[in-house]
C-alpha cells in the first residue's frame, strides 16, 4: 500500500509528465519560489527550472492567454488558478478563446491546455468557495475533471495533460490533505474517508468520460462528485444498517459525462439521487437529473432527487455555510426519501 | 527591497495639533492591536477562516483616511482590516465578524475578506485581487453625478496593479476626472513576488504616467507624509482635477496570511523594516517635539487594548449565526426607494 | 394598436425611466455618441446629457466595476454590453462581486444594477453568437431576464430597472427588428411572429418571476425561452393542424422561475417540451427539465424532452449554424414523440 | 486627428530593391483589392456574417509582416483581413471562408472574424476586441521555451489597448523579455470613439512606458516606415532583448464594419487622410525613383484583380458545409503526439 494525499498524488502526475515530455510547462501565480498556494507544486522549480515553471504576475486573463498561446504552438502548459474562484477573471479566455479556438479555426488548432484550479467551500468567504463545474460543463469544447480521491486524481490528471483539448481540472481543498502554506490549515471533515489513497507509483491513465461505480448497491443510484462521493459513501454505511444498499456513482469526469455508466445503473435500481457541491439551479444537479429522467424515465419508480448547493453566495459564518452546502444528513434524507415508498 | 533612506527621516509635525497626532497614534494602534489580538486568537482556538495581517503598513491607511469626510467612500482589500479601523468602523461589530457572529459588521456572512460598513463609506475588503478599483472608481462617478462632492479612495496592493482591472479602471477615472484617489499599498511583496518579479515597472508611481495620472510615491511607514500627500490628492478630486496615484511604499512584516512562514525573504530584511514601525516612528516624533510625555502613549495603548479586550468579550458573549440566516440576505426585495 | 418594435420598446421603458429617475444612468460602449450598436440608446446622449449617458472606453470589466460601484453608491445604472458575449471579460465584477456583495455585507449592499446585453446565434461566429443565461441562471444573487417580445420587454425591463439587485437582461438580436448601424442588417426569421408588439405607452412593470402562457393547449406542454417561444408557436400552429393542442409557456425571467406555472401546466398535458437556445449540457434546458421531472414527475406520462443548442461552439456557416441551433422542425419532432404513445 | 505633417513626406526606398518592394506594393493591393471585393459582394449578394474593411491601413499588415520570418507568428483582430493576406494566407482560401464553404482557410466554421492559417504562423483573428495579446505573447513564450529563435506579433486596434489584457500581457512580456511585438494600429477610431474620447494618453506608444517596453511611433501609411521599425523591433525580439509597442498612426477609411455610415466623423477628414494612402504613396515613390514605369504598377494591379475573380470563382463554385461537419472540429481526439 502506497498510501499518499491527493496533493502529492497530483504533484507526482505532474512531475512525471514533466519529465517524460518537455513541452509542459507551469504558469500561476507563487507555483515555482514558493511552491503552489497549496503545496501541490513544491519543488518543481528547482527540478525543471525557471524556462518550465512560471511565477506570474497577478494577471488571471494575461497568464491564461499566454497559456494559450503557448498550447497552441506546440506547448502543453499546465496553467494553475489559486482558487477555482478566480477563473472568473480569466473567463473570456477561456470560454470565448480556449474553448472555440480549434471549432473556429475549422480543426487547425489543438489545445492541448490544462487548468488546474482548487476549489470548494472551506470557511473562507463567497469568494473563495465556489464550485465551478457546471458554468465549463455549459461551455462547449471544454472537457472537466473532478476526481474525488488521490488514485483517480493521478490517473486523470495524466490523462488531461495528454489530451489535445482544454481541460479543467478541479481539486476540492478538503481532498489535498494539505495545508496552505499561504497560511491556511488543512481542511478536512469527518466524512472523508481513505478510498483511492493507493497510488501506483508508475505513470497511469483514467481516460476522461469512465466514471467510477465505487459502490455496489441495488435500492437507489446515487451520483455524487468530488466531496460529495465520501459523503454519500458515509452515507451508504449509514443506510446500509437500515437495509437500504445504494450503489454510489462517480461520474469524475462531467465533461465529457459517462450517461451510459449512470444509466445502466438506474436500470437496475430505478430510483436515483445526485449530489454536488454547486449551486442547485442549471447546476451539475439539473444536468444529472435531465440525463437521468430523461433517457431513464422508463426506468424510475419515483422521482430523481438532487441533493445541491442552495443557490446562494456562500456565507462565512460555518453554521450557514454548512446549511447551504450539502451534508451526510441531505443525503441519508433524500434517499430514503427516494426509497420510501419502495 | 532595502528601506529607502529618507524613511529613516524623524516626521515633520509642524502644523499638526498635537490632539490630531495623538488621534493618528490612537487609530494606528488599534489596526494593529486589533490583528495581534486576532493572531493570537487564530493561535489559541479554532477561529473561522482565515486572516492576512497589515502590521507595519497601518500609516498607509491611517494617512489616507485621516484626509477624508466621513461620507467619503473606500475600497480594501484582502488585507483590510485596517482600512475599516482608519474609516471608522466600531471595534466590536469588526470583531464579532471575525467570531462568525450575528452581530459582526456583515452579520457573520462576510468575514475577514469581505469587511464592509456603509455607514462609515467602507464599501467593503474584496477578496479578489483588484476588485475593488474599478468599483471605487464607480462610486467616484457616482459622486460625480450626484454632485455630492464626495471622493473615493481605492486601497490596493502593489501585485494589484498587475491586474487588468487596474488598467482599466485608472484610464476611465482619468479620462472622465473622477474624484478617486488610488493608493497602493507597496509592501513590497504579493505572496512570495517581490514587486520586480512581477512588475515591470517596480515603481508603481511610474505607471500613472500610462493614464496621465500624477504619479506620486511616499514613505508608506511615515504617517504624516502619506497625510499630506493624501490631502493634495483629495484636493485635487474634489476641485474636479481628477485622480491620483498615490504609491506609499511600506513592508509587510507578518507572513502573507496568518501563519504563512515567508521563507521566500530573509529574515534581516524583516529585522530592518521592523526599525522602520510607523507607530513608533509616530510617537518618537511627538516625544521628541516633546508634545506628548511617554505616559501619554501608553495611555493610549492601553485603551485600545482594553477596547480589544471589550471587543473580544462582545463577540465571544454574541449569538452564533443561525444556519437559516444567510437566506434574507441574498436579495434585497424592498420596492425601489425613489 | 401601437405597433413597436422590441428595440424601440427597450428605448422607451428607458427613457422613461431615466425621465422619471435622476438616478437612472447608462454605461457602455457606443451608447451615447453612436447611440448604442443596435441603435437601442439613439438619441439618450442628447436628451439626457454626458452625465447620465457615459460612452465608455473598451474595458468591460472596468465600467461594470464602475457600474456596480456607482449602483452601491445611490445611482441606478444600466450597463450595456454590445454582445452578450463579452460579459465574460467582465464576468468577476458580475459573478463574484455584483452578485455576492449583497450576502457578502450581510445585506447592506443593495445593487440596483441592470446588464443589459444583445445574444443569440445571427450568423457572425462563435464569438458573436452565444446564449449566456444560463451561466447567470447558475449565479446566486443574480435574476436573470429573456423577453420574447416588445410587450414583455418594456415591462420587464422597466421592472429589472426598479429591482435592487443585479438584473441581467438578455435582448435576442433576431427580435429587436431593427439593423444594427454598427453595420449589421437586420437578422429575423420567418418564425418570428408578430405577438406582443402592441406597446402601451406608459410605463408599466411586468414583475420578475412571472411567466406567461403564451398559447393555451392541452397534449402537451412547451416551455420556451426567447427567440424559441415565436418557433414554438410557430409549432402550435402545424401541430394543431395534425391535432395536437399545445400549450406554450414562456417564463420570461430565467431567476427567478416562475416553476409554479409550469409544473401547473404539466398536471394539466402530462408531457412536456423544454426549447432553449443555449447550449445543452448544465444548461438552461436541464434546469427546466429537472424541475419538471422532479417536483412534476407524477403528472408525467413520457419523458421531457430538451431541444437545445448543441454542445458545440456556434459554426460560421449558416447550415451548420442552424443545425446547431433548434429549429421549427426539432420542435415539431420533439412534441410529435412526446405524445406519440398518446 | 488630422494626419501628421511627416504623413505627407515622400517614401525613402534606398537600400531596398525594387522586386522587394514591388512585393510590398502587391501584398498592399490584394488586401486592399480583397476587401473592395467583398464590399461589392456584400452589396450584389446575401453573404454570410459581416465583415471590417482595412482600407487604408494596408502598410501596417504587410510593413510589419515583411519584417517577419514565414515560421513566425501573428494574431490578428475583428479587422484581420489584410493581416492574413500580408501573411500569406492564400487567396482562394480567405476569400471561401467568406462564403462559408467547405474549402475556405477554417472549413467555413470561423469566418471573417476568426480567419487564421496555422501552416503560415497565422494563429487567428479574434472577434474579441483585445484577446489575441496574450495569446501572442503565449506564442513568444513558446518559442521562447523551445528555443526556437520565432517571434511573434500582435496587430490590435487603438481601443483594444483599454483591455486589461493590454496591460497584462505588456507586463509580462516585458519582465521575461518576451520576443513578442505589439503593434497597434492606430486608426483614430474605435467604432465611434477617438482615440482622445477613450484613452487618457492618446499616444500609444506612450503607455510603453507603464511596462519598461520601449513605445515607437511610426507614420503608418507609409510601408517604409513601418517595415524599417519592425526590423527594429524584430531584431530586438529575436536578440531577447524583449517585446517593443509599435503605434502606427493610419486612417479607417471606410466604415467600423460594412455599410456602416460613421456619421461621428467629418467626411473632410476621411477625404483628407484619402490623400495619404498607403498603396499611392509607396507607387508614386517607385514611379518618382525611376524604379518602374506606371505600367508595371497597373499590371500588378491587374494581376492582382484577376487573382481574386480567381479567388471568387474558386469560392462560389466550392461545396457547401454539410449542416453535420462542424461535429468534427468540436475536440481534437488524436493521441498527443510527443
Ligand atoms: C484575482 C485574485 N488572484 C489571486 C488571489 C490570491 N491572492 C490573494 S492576496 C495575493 C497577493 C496580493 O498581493 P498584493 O496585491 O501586493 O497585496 P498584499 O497581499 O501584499 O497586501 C494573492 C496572489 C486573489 N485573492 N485574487
Ligand atoms: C471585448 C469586446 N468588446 C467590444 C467589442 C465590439 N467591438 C468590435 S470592434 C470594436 C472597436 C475596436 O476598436 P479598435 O480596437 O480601435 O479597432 P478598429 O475597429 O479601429 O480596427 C468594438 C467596440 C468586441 N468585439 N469585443
Ligand atoms: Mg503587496
Ligand atoms: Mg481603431
Amino acid at each position: 500500500m502506497r498510501e499518499m494525499s491527493m496533493m502529492a498524488a497530483i504533484r507526482e502526475a505532474i512531475v512525471q509528465e514533466m519529465q517524460a515530455d518537455p513541452r509542459v510547462i507551469l504558469l500561476g501565480e507563487d507555483v515555482g519560489k514558493f511552491g503552489g498556494a497549496f503545496h501541490v507544486t513544491h519543488g518543481l522549480l528547482e527540478e525543471f527550472g525557471a524556462r518550465r515553471v512560471w511565477d506570474t504576475p497577478i494577471s488571471e486573463a494575461g497568464f491564461m492567454g499566454l497559456g494559450l498561446g503557448a498550447a497552441l504552438t506546440g506547448l502543453r502548459p499546465i496553467v494553475e488558478l489559486q482558487y477555482a474562484d478566480f477563473i472568473f477573471c480569466a473567463m473570456d479566455q477561456v470560454v470565448n478563446e480556449a474553448a472555440k479556438i480549434r471549432l473556429m479555426s475549422g480543426g487547425q488548432a489543438s489545445v492541448p491546455l490544462v487548468i488546474r484550479a482548487p476549489q470548494g467551500a472551506t470557511g473562507r468567504g463567497a469568494q473563495h468557495s465556489q464550485s465551478v463545474e457546471a458554468y465549463f460543463m455549459h461551455t462547449p469544447g471544454m472537457k472537466v475533471v473532478l476526481p474525488s480521491n488521490p488514485y483517480d486524481a493521478k490517473g486523470l490528471l495524466t490523462a488531461a495533460m495528454r489530451d489535445n483539448n482544454p481541460v479543467l481540472f478541479l481539486e476540492h481543498k478538503m481532498l489535498y490533505g494539505s495545508a496552505s502554506p499561504g497560511g491556511g490549515k488543512a481542511v478536512s471533515d469527518p466524512t472523508i474517508g481513505r478510498f483511492g489513497m493507493d497510488v501506483p507509483e508508475a505513470s497511469y491513465m483514467i481516460p476522461l468520460g469512465k466514471g467510477a461505480v465505487v459502490r455496489n448497491g441495488k435500492h437507489a443510484t446515487v451520483v455524487a462528485t468530488g466531496v460529495m462521493v465520501h459523503r454519500a459513501l458515509a452515507a451508504a454505511e449509514q443506510l446500509a444498517a437500515e437495509g437500504i444498499e445504494i450503489e454510489v456513482i462517480d461520474p469524475r469526469t462531467l465533461a465529457p459525462l459517462d450517461a451510459d455508466l449512470i444509466l445502466s445503473s438506474v436500470q437496475k435500481t430505478h430510483r436515483a439521487v445526485v449530489v454536488t457541491e454547486d449551486a442547485r439551479r442549471a447546476g451539475v444537479g439539473a444536468e444529472l437529473m435531465a440525463v437521468i429522467a430523461g433517457e431513464g424515465f422508463d426506468d424510475l419508480d419515483a422521482p430523481v432527487i438532487r441533493v445541491c448547493a442552495d443557490d446562494a453566495p456562500i456565507p462565512f459564518a460555518p453554521a450557514a455555510q454548512d446549511r447551504v452546502i450539502p451534508n451526510l444528513n441531505d443525503i441519508l434524507a433524500a434517499v430514503r426519501r427516494v426509497t420510501s415508498d419502495e | 527591497m532595502a528601506a529607502r533612506t529618507d524613511q529613516l527621516a524623524p516626521l515633520d509635525l509642524i502644523g499638526f495639533d498635537t490632539d490630531f497626532l495623538l488621534g493618528l497614534y490612537r487609530r494606528m494602534v488599534q489596526a494593529r492591536e486589533f490583528e495581534e489580538q486576532l493572531y493570537y486568537l487564530f493561535l489559541s482556538r479554532p477561529m473561522p477562516g482565515t486572516m492576512h495581517q497589515a502590521t507595519g503598513q497601518e500609516a498607509v491607511a491611517v494617512g489616507v483616511t485621516s484626509a477624508l469626510r466621513p461620507d467619503d467612500y473606500v475600497t480594501s482589500t484582502h488585507r483590510g482590516h485596517a482600512h475599516c479601523v482608519a474609516k471608522g468602523v466600531e471595534l466590536n461589530p469588526m470583531m464579532a465578524e471575525m467570531f462568525a457572529k450575528r452581530t459582526g459588521s456583515c452579520k457573520g456572512m462576510g468575514g475577514s475578506m469581505h469587511l464592509c460598513d456603509f455607514s462609515r463609506g467602507m464599501l467593503g475588503a474584496f477578496g479578489i485581487v483588484g476588485a475593488g478599483i474599478p468599483i471605487a472608481a464607480g462610486a467616484a462617478l457616482s459622486a460625480l453625478v450626484r454632485g455630492s462632492g464626495q471622493v473615493a479612495v481605492s486601497f490596493f496592493g502593489d501585485g494589484a496593479t498587475n491586474e487588468g482591472v487596474f488598467h482599466e479602471a485608472l484610464n476611465m477615472a482619468s479620462l472622465w476626472k473622477l474624484p478617486v484617489i488610488f493608493v497602493c499599498e507597496n509592501n513590497q511583496y504579493a505572496l512570495s513576488m517581490t514587486v520586480s518579479e512581477s512588475s515591470a515597472v517596480p515603481d508603481i508611481a511610474k505607471r500613472g504616467a500610462a493614464y496621465a495620472i500624477p504619479g506620486v510615491q511616499v514613505d508608506g511607514n511615515n504617517v504624516i507624509e502619506v497625510l499630506k500627500a493624501a490631502q493634495a490628492a483629495v484636493e485635487r478630486a474634489r476641485a474636479g482635477a481628477g485622480p491620483t496615484l498615490l504609491e506609499c511604499i511600506t513592508y509587510r512584516i507578518r507572513g502573507h496570511a496568518r501563519f504563512e512562514a515567508s521563507h521566500y525573504r530573509d529574515p534581516a530584511e524583516v529585522e530592518q523594516w521592523k526599525q522602520l514601525d510607523p507607530i513608533t516612528r509616530l510617537g518618537d516624533a511627538l516625544l521628541a517635539d516633546g508634545r506628548v510625555q511617554p505616559d501619554a502613549l501608553e495611555q493610549v495603548r492601553n485603551e485600545v487594548k482594553a477596547d480589544l479586550e471589550a471587543a473580544i468579550a462582545f463577540a465571544e458573549s454574541s449569538p452564533d449565526v443561525e444556519p437559516d440566516e444567510y437566506l434574507q440576505y441574498i436579495f434585497d426585495e424592498e420596492p425601489a426607494h425613489a
